[in-house]
């Protein structure tokens, strides 16, 4: 059983995967040549606390982005109602 | 059998990190030295080894029984690299400490070398070995199931 | 005759200059900036050629002063021919790259750096129908190793400009 | 021809998809470990071992070279040689390149070639070597951006970057290099908070073995106190200083062993730079103070700041001679302050202005290169005497208050 539901990058919790589905227009730009762009994969690996980067990897690139600039990207988050460890 | 294995192991070098880790918080803070042995619960910036020792006690107790999860495994992993990063750098510390000579003396004496050798030294140099032995172990098994 | 060494950050770059490189290699500032650069000299078939190692760009769209010094590296030297160093893992956000760097009209020779890490993770690259795509030359190198730096310096000589429009027009026929 | 991103990168994704195949995805040891080292729970520990490493690194190292060698090389060798050789004793020439003629170390010597030679060459250069070693291997094993990562969480509250932990760590050794390492910051209020808040706050590695192995039972308490003003002014500085601090963003790459050939190519282009750009600032500086004692502004200086210190930090007037070496090496004045007779708490507070009242004149010497580079030399040279006015009496005088409060002055 899988259910989708859209939030912002910064509200994504560990090991959850989605889809990239919105960048706002200031952040496209500027990571445009890192790979992160609509419609790719993403996998959420750590987030620090208290509002700290988040560490996102979208193939086999690992990318670290401040709390302001995650709340600018939007995902479509699958909600894996399996029990997973988030390794696989 | 190697899961009773490396439960015992994993028991055994984060007990032996664990405690000795308290022991350095605390004689740090309450201000005192402490020799047992051949082991020294002393020295500048014990406080850090302390928390380095105790957290790598954890990381070893917490993945006891669970050491078929991948993530556990490399948490074990990372507890033996902290240790070595405390311990390597206090045998760097030993060798080149020995070298030297003082008293208008560019180089140590032999007997002054060999003296530098004798301890007693801090707790993570001890736990090395089993550290070693239990990330070749690690790897070992990974190289195993790939192959 | 210069080479220009063109990658992301954490690319192996620098290895790679290392592996091209003599011993008389200078780090020096870029005026203006707080941005520093390494340059060498090598010789290829006899000829000798200046090699800069230009600091880690993403894209040739700058985002911050490196990435300036970058583009500025880039745009000073209209007849160099450029290395781009692709992380053999991540081809795609490397492709984007080094096809900013054709457009610009640079003759360019691209370098699939940490080939082994790619093998390792199972990735397979066809690296012939590559370069008959892209029409470049395209070397798989380790460059930690020194495995197909060889062939990179051979290649440099026979890369050429690349009409974007044909390329254009071939990719979207495939 | 140019294409947009949008077009470029379809065109890419056509290449991709013909040429490159994923195989099925693989968690490995080494994959998870890269991962630990990110997470806060298992990667903040990690991180504690790693810099402690570094430190003791760091005090293997340099006490190998400067201890064991530069200080009778330069003691027993250099100094009384160079004292007996050089002509025109009692000249002001001989005083600033030699400087006192009955000194016997290169400490107390205060001149070019003794002193400031002794100072570029016997402790700077092995920390040098030391620190920029332990950061290139970190740098090229692929950790550091992770530390920038864990760090940028706390550091990004007072407009600082994650990658403003290079000049702290590298200053916990030595502030040259951590002034000098500044420029990797991205703009100029980043490198101007960092350049100030480092020279002010983060007691250089010299400066921490003497206090340690002198004063080791308030070690804690004035490490504490530093570290508070450097969150404390950082945030004023945040508010106050003009200009942007962009969020991080960076590449976080997979762990690789480093080679030998890299690191050591990295480090001789790194030492070769420093010898050749910052040495000569050193022995300027040195040469500088020379003077300043020579024309008499030193002694002018102590005799006003006297009162101030007796006044407004509670601490005895003697305490001026120490600050006075504090200009040329920190862990000396905090060794001669050890000797004069105060209470306990006196000693933190003078410790702590040792600290925070100048940096040492290497330091400075740096921040005055690198000023251009953050907004002008004078704009840099002005803003940090303001800052460091405002926080030797705020910060100093602080310690002073909380004392009195407590009933231990």
């Amino acid at each position: 059983m899988k259910t989708k539901s859209t939030m912002k990058l910064s509200e994504m919790e560990y090991g959850e995967r989605g889809v990239i589905r919105e960048i706002k227009q200031d952040l496209k730009d500027q990571i445009l040549g890192r790979g992160i762009r609509v419609g790719k994969k993403i996998r959420m690996d750590t987030k620090q606390p208290i509002n700290g980067p988040v560490v996102i990897t979208i193939g086999k690139s690992t990318t670290s982005l401040g709390y302001n600039l995650a709340r600018k990207i939007t995902v479509e988050v699958e909600e894996d109602d399996d029990t997973s460890d988030g390794t696989s | 059998m190697k899961q009773k294995t490396f439960n015992f192991i994993l028991i055994l070098v984060g007990a032996s990190a664990l405690i000795p880790g308290i022991l350095e918080l605390l004689f740090t803070l309450t201000g005192k030295t402490f020799t047992w042995g051949e082991i020294a619960f002393q020295g500048e910036f014990m406080f850090w080894r302390g928390v380095v020792l105790l957290a790598s006690g954890v990381f070893y107790l917490t993945a006891v029984y669970h050491t078929s999860r991948t993530e556990k495994r490399a948490q074990a992993v990372l507890a033996s690299l902290m240790i070595w990063i405390v311990g390597g750098m206090e045998i760097l510390s030993v060798i080149l400490s020995s070298i030297p000579g003082d008293g208008g003396r560019w180089f140590n004496s032999t007997q002054g070398f060999f003296s530098s050798y004798t301890g007693p030294f801090i707790p993570a140099i001890f736990l090395l070995p089993i550290s070693l032995v239990l990330v070749l172990l690690i790897f070992g098994e990974e190289r195993k199931n790939e192959g | 005759m210069t080479i220009l060494l063109m990658g992301h950050p954490n690319v192996g770059k620098s290895a790679v200059f290392n592996r091209l490189t003599g011993a008389n290699i200078t780090e020096s500032n870029y005026p203006g900036t707080t941005v520093d650069f390494t340059e060498g000299h090598t010789f290829i078939a006899g000829k000798e050629y200046r090699i800069i190692d230009v600091p880690g760009t993403f894209s040739t769209e700058p985002k911050d002063e490196a990435e300036r010094v970058a583009l500025d590296i880039l745009e000073e030297h209209e007849d160099a021919v450029v290395i781009v160093v692709i992380d053999s893992t991540k081809v795609e956000r490397g492709l984007y790259l080094a096809f900013e760097v054709l457009e610009r009209g640079y003759p360019a020779v691209i370098a699939l750096n940490m080939w082994d890490d790619a093998e390792r993770q199972n990735i397979n690259i066809d690296v012939s129908r590559l370069e008959e795509i892209l029409e470049v030359p395209v070397v798989p190198t380790v460059a930690i190793s020194g495995k197909g730096i060889y062939r990179l310096v051979e290649k440099i000589p026979s890369a050429t400009q690349v009409d974007i429009k044909d390329l254009k027009e071939k990719i979207s026929e495939l | 021809m140019k294409l947009e991103p949008e077009e470029r990168w379809r065109l890419i994704d056509r290449v991709a998809r013909e040429t490159v195949q994923y195989g099925a995805e693989k968690t490995t040891i080494k994959s998870t470990l890269a991962e630990l080292t990110v997470k806060p729970f298992t990667g903040i520990p990690f991180a504690i071992a790693i810099l402690y490493g570094f430190w003791a690194f760091f005090n293997a190292f340099a006490g190998f070279f400067t201890d064991g060698f530069f200080v009778p090389l330069f003691d027993d060798l250099w100094l009384p040689w160079i004292q007996e050789a050089f002509p025109l004793e009692g000249s002001w020439f001989y005083y600033i390149l030699v400087g006192d003629p009955a000194a016997t170390n290169s400490f107390e010597a205060f001149g070019i070639l003794t002193s400031g030679l002794f100072v570029a060459v016997g402790v700077v250069l092995p920390a040098i070597v030391a620190f920029y070693l332990v950061i290139t291997v970190l740098e090229d094993s692929g950790y550091m951006p992770r530390l920038a990562v864990l760090v940028d969480t706390v550091l990004h509250k007072i407009g600082l970057h994650g990658f403003a932990v290079v000049p702290m760590i590298l200053s916990l050794g030595c502030n040259v290099p951590g002034v000098a390492s500044t420029r990797t910051l991205e703009t100029k209020k980043q490198r101007f908070m960092m350049m100030i808040l480092l020279s002010i706050f983060i007691p250089c590695g010299a400066q921490l073995g003497v206090m340690l192995s002198l004063i080791p039972e308030y070690f804690g308490y004035i490490m504490l106190y530093l570290l508070a003003g450097f969150f404390v002014f950082g945030w004023i500085l945040n508010k106050v200083v003009p200009g942007s601090s962009p969020e991080i963003m960076t590449d976080v790459p997979p762990f690789r062993i480093p080679t030998i050939s890299n690191v050591s190519r990295k480090l001789w282009v790194k030492v070769k730079g420093f010898f050749t750009n910052a040495i000569p600032f050193v022995l300027l500086g040195v040469g500088l103070v020379n003077i300043l004692y020579l024309v008499g502004a030193i002694d002018w200086l102590s005799n006003i700041l006297g009162p101030v210190f007796t006044g407004w930090f509670g601490i005895p007037k003697e305490t001026v001679a120490p600050l006075i070496a504090g200009f040329l090496r920190k862990d000396l004045a905090v060794a001669q302050l050890s000797a004069i007779e105060m209470s306990g708490f006196q000693l933190i507070t003078s410790v702590v202005i040792i600290s925070i009242y100048f940096p040492c004149i290497a330091t400075f010497s740096m921040i005055i290169k690198e000023g251009r580079n953050s907004g002008g030399v004078l704009k840099v040279l002005g803003g940090s005497l303001l800052t460091l006015v405002t926080v030797v009496f705020l910060w100093g005088g602080l310690l002073h208050l909380i004392g009195m409060i407590l009933g231990v002055t």
